[in-house]
């Protein structure tokens, strides 16, 4: 158990110093460097707690795919990113009073945690939950609601992820009509027929005319 | 007869039709367009005026109750519920009396856009009626508010110099007061399950929510009729608006706010209105000597007349609260006087104004040399303004100083001194416009009546004088339902 | 001591606070208000599954998967926005909002 | 739960994603077919609205879709709403030069994911359709990429829509945590009798969330900026239907997951309705351009709708359905005017630009004047119904303050509505007017014949249908 306590208090430190870097860093890439080490730790939080398919599907979803677009991007851009941080000091007030705000709520759900417990459950150490349970893998937990009772749902974030495709081509991709394209099914389709044409060359003359 | 009233009151639309047909087959800009257009709202509200007259025919002044009732579904606890009493009815006819010799005073003065014009006056007309044939809330209360879009218009378009200010402050203070109104209804509404103007006439609200109500209510018709201190968008209104402008709106519109206090706040809330009399007597007597004063001080024939009005009305309200029959009779029988005779006076102005393109009072003097018709016409509604007896002016305020005397005697002492006031002032008008030597050279050329306008004034002045000699014709008609209201609201309060 | 729920929340919160702080700090700098958006549904999703486990039922774990998911296509989404916006601008700060402009 | 039966009451659903992936087929593989993909996208639009219109009701999913009659009040209103958008932004964009197939798709799959939110009974379902519409609607702000302004508009809406998902979503994990379950049936029975502390603050950030999505104050701030830099027919489609969609949502969510807090959050709604109605009034005063304005006016006009829901009741839920469809058919009209109008060439958005509409344009002129007359609620036209019944609602439930405050502002809102009155009919003209595109001219003047007279009569249907899906948000 402590071992868990190290490892939790370990991570949870990193996520945390890692996110308000993330927000204060003066180079954009390096706060989706920061990004990333914040979702690499919840990651570890997330194995701590018992559910590795997240913390897989962290890594490879968010690290693999979204920081990695978001370094892209910030990298693509020239930007000048001094300029942009002229606000911060001005902003600071705003942003403290809100976090301060946000800090109270925090620490009312925290308490209400501790001393009620959520829903139903007494306040008990982290248990594994319903995939320990079952004796099955957290995977395999998930994967046997997904497909039936959240069928639905799953459909629906399909169609969020298609309207993200046709989105990103909308905005973003451009037709240049002199830009010449190779276009495969031409190329097979070409026979020696078509492609070659056979001139009977008289001596002393070119084939100009 | 069912469905007169829906005739009536719909009539003028039918001109409305007319004349979008004409602008969309015809050529707008043509003369021939435009006098085809005047005809058509002339005709349209004389159909309309002769329908009423009809209706009034079929009236039974022995009942007591709402005659030509129709009511049909329309959706959740509204009703399409139209229906005349022995007070409405003799609204809706003022209205229809009034429209045409408006239409007929714009003959010649309205030029720009003279088919907008006519929709306008015409739609004015089929709102103005229904205020006063409605008996749903809500049906009611379209009439009543959606009369000022039209009127905003006819001031805002083919009004004065500062029309544009005008127009905005009479829309937004009679928005002000008529959303309070808005409120008050719907809590009627939703606490008694009814819209129905003759159900919560006998439905009992608790005596501290008809408190409530009630101010709210009178929000909405001290401004219109117009009460001190929410009166002073009418003079401004009054001063900018085109003279069949004014007319209507001194004529019906300012009726409305006393017809509203008849029909709702002294038969819906009659505890409430007992609590408040004094206070409205307080307002009324400030209103008549007030205004009358500033009226005296006036320099634009159009503001002093407008100032008149509001003591006029001072007078109405007087007579409404004192809860008496006379009270009440002398209060409808002053506001018709009124309609005619302060919508007579602003034709009065207006002839003037349109040969001269100037309202000053200052400006004029003499003109009886070069008008005697017209001094005589003059003459004949300032002495109805002043409440000279034989006039139609004296019976209304004799009757509100009557009720009033029974309700409170000092009141009814400060409002006559209100009625001494009004002879000052318009007798000075008077003198100063009509008599004297003719010193402004610019009006040496100036040409008495001509037929159009003597066919506006003399309706005028015969149902001025008829009104004068022959009230019980009147009183006849409201006879019965004042005394049922009269009635009920005694012994609501106990008395 | 043991690490309970509590402690959890505590993390995500903490985030979650970050993650509008960084916003409201980070006014013109839309890159970072991106990667702050990211933070607070990283936040979420730690509540998510917190309580999933907390609760021995799975729903919040889907849930979260879900949140990963769209996640991902808002960001696919909000930077192809930002390179648009850049191709006009040459820049991506945004104006401010401002409640008076005409 | 049966998967074949659950297909049963996912009509509407089926036809829109499939009909998406259909079209998406078509644009891709016939270049110059975008009519068709237009015409495609309004005929499964409207198959949908049939579709949600007839099918039985029912729920599936555990409780994912919920095919109540407020779903299906609300799904006919938004995909109908969404139909009449496809034409009218299309044909915008072609007259700029953009042929995009993508446009009709995208209002299909907006639609869809509005559709999804109107009859979400569970947060996860509640989330994923506010993403799936709202991830369309960004794109769409955003298309007419070369203009700076639209993507400046699209990146201020995503910010805010994205912040208000964030916002949203830690309401709902909050909510799922401390009441044990994300399907509302399940969170109505473990609220009952009120709210826990941990609940309720996911209940409030749950109703920050919605707020932000509706643009209601104080969750405003980019609103103005986003509505006059997105193209008008996008801000027609975004102003209108996702909004009755959010509503449906809010007040689903909070009548059927949380009656038992009713009392808690009855006070935080009428806060916020107050507060919208405020700013929309007075800083609606300084705005000469009109789309500004109408984010004003908008927000005002979701206040009072909020107001409506406030009342806690089904008459108020009734209110609110009734309100939302009224308004959403003046939204989309006036900024039909809009994209009708033109000067040389130049979009007219500002007051001034319409200095005489009424002469130079008089079906447009009429059709504006009545849009702003049913914004400030003057009877007879249906912004005054859409009041009546909030008022109504809100009166009878007691909120006789916030009640009389709502219309108070209503009064302030009127000189702004007033002065574009008298702007079109007082005011001499600069100049003729392009002749207006014909598609949002006659759209334009069609739901103003809607908005006076023809909602006197539609009200008979609405009135019943709307109390009918009033019943199913389970207030009393």
């Amino acid at each position: 158990m402590a071992l868990q306590a190290i490892a939790f208090y370990l991570l949870a430190a990193v996520t945390i110093a890692a996110g308000f870097a993330v927000v204060s860093a003066r180079n954009p890439v390096h706060s989706v460097l920061f990004l990333i080490a914040a979702f690499f730790s919840a990651a570890g939080l997330f194995v701590l707690m018992g559910a590795e398919f997240l913390a897989m599907l962290l890594v490879v979803v968010y690290v693999g795919a979204v920081a990695v677009l978001f370094l892209f991007v910030v990298m693509m851009l020239d930007v000048d990113f001094a300029a942009l941080r002229q606000g911060f000091a001005r902003y600071m007030p705003l942003g403290g009073l809100v976090a301060g705000g946000l800090a109270i709520e925090m620490v009312v759900v925290s308490t209400t945690v501790a001393t009620q417990g959520a829903a139903r459950l007494n306040d008990q150490p982290m248990a594994r939950g319903a995939a320990a349970a079952a004796n099955v893998t957290n995977a395999e937990a998930i994967g046997r609601v997904l497909y039936t009772n959240y069928i639905y749902f799953f459909q629906a974030a399909g169609m969020v992820l298609l309207v993200a495709m046709i989105g990103a081509i909308v905005l973003t991709l451009r037709h240049k009509p002199h830009v010449r394209r190779q276009v495969i099914a031409d190329q097979v389709a070409r026979t020696p027929g078509a492609g070659l044409r056979m001139v009977s060359l008289k001596p002393g003359r070119g084939v100009g005319e | 007869m069912t469905g007169i009233l829906s005739l009536t009151t719909f009539a003028p639309i039918v001109g409305v039709v007319g004349i979008l047909i004409l602008r969309f087959f015809g050529r707008p800009e043509e003369p021939r367009t435009l006098n085809a257009a005047r005809w058509i709202a002339l005709i349209a509200t004389l159909a309309t005026f002769a329908l009423s007259v009809l209706m009034l025919a079929g009236f039974d002044p022995n009942q007591a109750g709402f005659q030509y009732l129709e009511d049909a579904p329309w959706f959740g606890v509204f009703r399409y519920r139209m229906g005349v009493d022995g007070i409405s009815v003799l609204f809706v006819i003022l209205t229809t009396f009034l429209t045409p010799l408006c239409i007929i005073a714009s003959w010649k003065s309205i030029t720009s856009r003279v088919l907008e014009y006519m929709i306008a006056f015409l739609m004015l007309e089929t709102l103005m009626i229904g205020v006063f044939t409605a008996l749903d809330l809500i049906l009611f209360y379209i009439f009543f508010e959606f009369g000022l879009i039209p009127m905003f218009l006819i001031i805002g378009i083919w009004g004065g110099q500062r029309r544009v200010y005008a127009a905005f402050k009479f829309f937004l203070y009679t928005l002000l007061g008529s959303v309070l109104m808005l409120a008050a209804i719907l809590t009627m509404v939703a606490i008694s399950g009814t819209s129905s103007i003759p159900a919560l006439m006998t439905y009992h609200f608790d005596p501290g929510l008809q408190i409530w109500l009630w101010l709210a209510f009178t929000a909405s018709f001290a401004v219109k009729l117009p009460m001190w201190p929410v009166h002073t968008w009418l003079p401004d209104a009054h001063v900018e608006a085109p003279t069949a402008g004014s007319v209507v709106l001194a004529g019906i519109l300012l009726k409305m706010g006393g017809y509203g206090f008849l029909r709702f706040s002294l038969p819906m809330f009659p505890s409430a209105s007992q609590f408040f009399t004094p206070l409205v007597f307080a307002l009324s007597v400030i209103a008549v000597i007030y205004t009358s004063l500033v009226a005296w001080r006036q320099v634009d024939m159009k503001k002093l007349i407008a100032y008149s009005s509001v003591a006029h009305m001072g007078l109405v309200t007087i007579g409404i609260f004192s809860g008496n029959v006379q009270g009440e009779q002398g209060a409808i029988y002053q506001m018709l006087s009124h309609g005619v005779i302060s919508g007579a006076l602003f034709l009065c102005v207006g002839v003037v104004y349109d040969r001269m393109h100037t309202r000053e009072i200052a400006f004029y003097g003499g003109v009886v040399n070069r008008m005697p018709w017209y001094a005589a016409v003059f003459m004949l509604f300032t002495m109805g303004n002043v409440g000279l007896p034989g006039t139609s002016g004296f019976v209304g305020e004799m009757l509100s100083m009557t009720g009033a005397y029974a309700a409170s005697t000092w009141t009814a002492i400060l409002a006559a001194t209100g009625v001494i006031l009004s002879a000052v002032y318009m007798l000075t008008l008077y003198r100063k416009v009509v008599f004297g030597e003719l010193v402004n050279p610019k009006l040496a050329a100036i040409a008495d009546l001509e037929v159009r306008e003597v066919v506006i004034f003399a309706p005028l002045m015969v149902a001025t004088l008829l009104m004068g000699v022959m009230p019980s014709w009147i009183f006849n008609v409201t006879q019965a339902s004042v005394d049922h209201l009269t009635q009920t609201y005694r012994a609501a309060i106990g008395g | 001591m043991s690490i309970g729920l509590a402690h959890y929340l505590a993390v995500a919160a903490i985030l979650f606070t970050i993650g509008v702080f960084g916003i409201f700090v980070n006014r013109k700098n839309v890159i970072v208000i991106l990667m702050s958006i990211e933070l607070i549904l990283l936040a979420v999703n730690i509540n998510l599954v917190a309580f999933s486990v907390y609760l021995g039922n799975v729903v919040g774990q889907v849930f979260a998967m879900f949140v990963l998911t769209v996640a991902a296509a808002e960001a696919a989404v909000g930077l192809a926005i930002l390179v648009t916006f850049f191709r006009n601008r040459g820049d991506i700060a945004v104006d401010d909002a401002s409640m008076m402009k005409g | 739960m049966n998967f074949s039966a659950g297909l049963a009451v996912a009509y509407p659903e089926l036809i829109l994603g499939a009909g998406a992936l259909l079209l998406l087929v078509v644009g891709a593989f016939a270049p110059r077919s975008t009519g068709v993909v237009g015409a495609l996208s309004i005929l499964a639009l409207v198959a949908a609205a049939v579709a949600a219109a007839v099918q039985p009701l029912g729920s599936a999913f555990a409780g994912g879709l919920v095919f109540d009659s407020a779903a299906a009040f609300a799904k006919v209103a938004i995909y109908l709403a969404s139909a009449v958008c496809v034409p009218l932004g299309q044909r915008w964009f072609e007259r700029r030069g953009i042929r995009n197939f993508e446009f009709p798709i995208l209002i299909v799959i907006a639609a869809l994911g509005m559709g999804i939110m109107a009859s979400s009974g569970d947060l996860i379902s509640l989330y994923l359709g506010v993403e799936l519409h709202s991830l369309a609607l960004y794109v769409l702000a955003a298309m007419h990429r070369d203009d700076a302004r639209a993507s400046e508009a699209g990146l201020k809406y995503f910010v805010l829509g994205a912040l208000s998902s964030g916002l949203l979503l830690y309401g709902a994990s909050l909510i799922y945590g401390f009441a044990g379950s994300t399907i509302f049936t399940d969170i109505a029975a473990a609220v009952r009798g009120g709210a826990g502390t941990g609940v309720l603050f996911g209940l409030i950030f749950l109703i920050c969330g919605l707020a932000f999505k509706v643009s209601a104050a104080p969750f405003h701030m980019w609103t103005p900026d986003v509505y006059e830099g997105a193209p008008t027919p996008v801000v027609a489609f975004f102003a209108a239907a996702p909004k009755l969609a959010a509503m449906v949502l809010f007040g689903r969510a909070l009548g059927q997951g949380f009656a038992g807090a009713a009392g808690q959050w009855q006070e935080v709604l009428i806060a916020i309705a107050l507060i919208s109605v405020a700013v929309g009034a007075f800083a609606g005063l300084a705005q000469r351009n009109l789309k500004r304005l109408w984010a004003y006016s908008s927000i005002a006009n979701v206040g009072y709708a909020i107001l409506g829901m406030a009342s806690g009741t089904a008459e108020g839920m009734q209110s609110m359905l009734v309100f939302m469809v009224l308004y959403m058919i003046d939204v989309t009209g006036f900024f039909a005017c809009l994209a009708a109008l033109s000067r040389q060439g130049r979009p007219m958005e500002t007051i001034d630009d319409m200095a005489g509409l009424i002469k130079a344009q008089p079906g447009l002129g009429l059709a504006m004047t009545a849009f702003s007359l049913s914004a400030l609620g003057l009877p007879p036209f249906s912004g005054f119904w859409a009041k009546v019944y909030v008022f109504k609602a809100a009166l009878h439930a007691g909120l006789a303050w916030p009640a009389v405050l709502g219309l108070v502002g209503s009064v302030v809102a009127a000189f702004y509505y007033l002065r574009l009155v008298k702007v079109i009919w007082f005011d001499a003209a600069e100049g003729a007017t392009d002749r207006p595109a014909p598609e949002a001219r006659g759209i334009a003047v069609a739901l103003a014949l809607f908005s006076f007279p023809v909602v006197m009569v539609a009200l008979r249907w609405i009135d019943p249908l709307a109390a009918t899906a009033a019943r199913a948000f389970g207030l009393a």
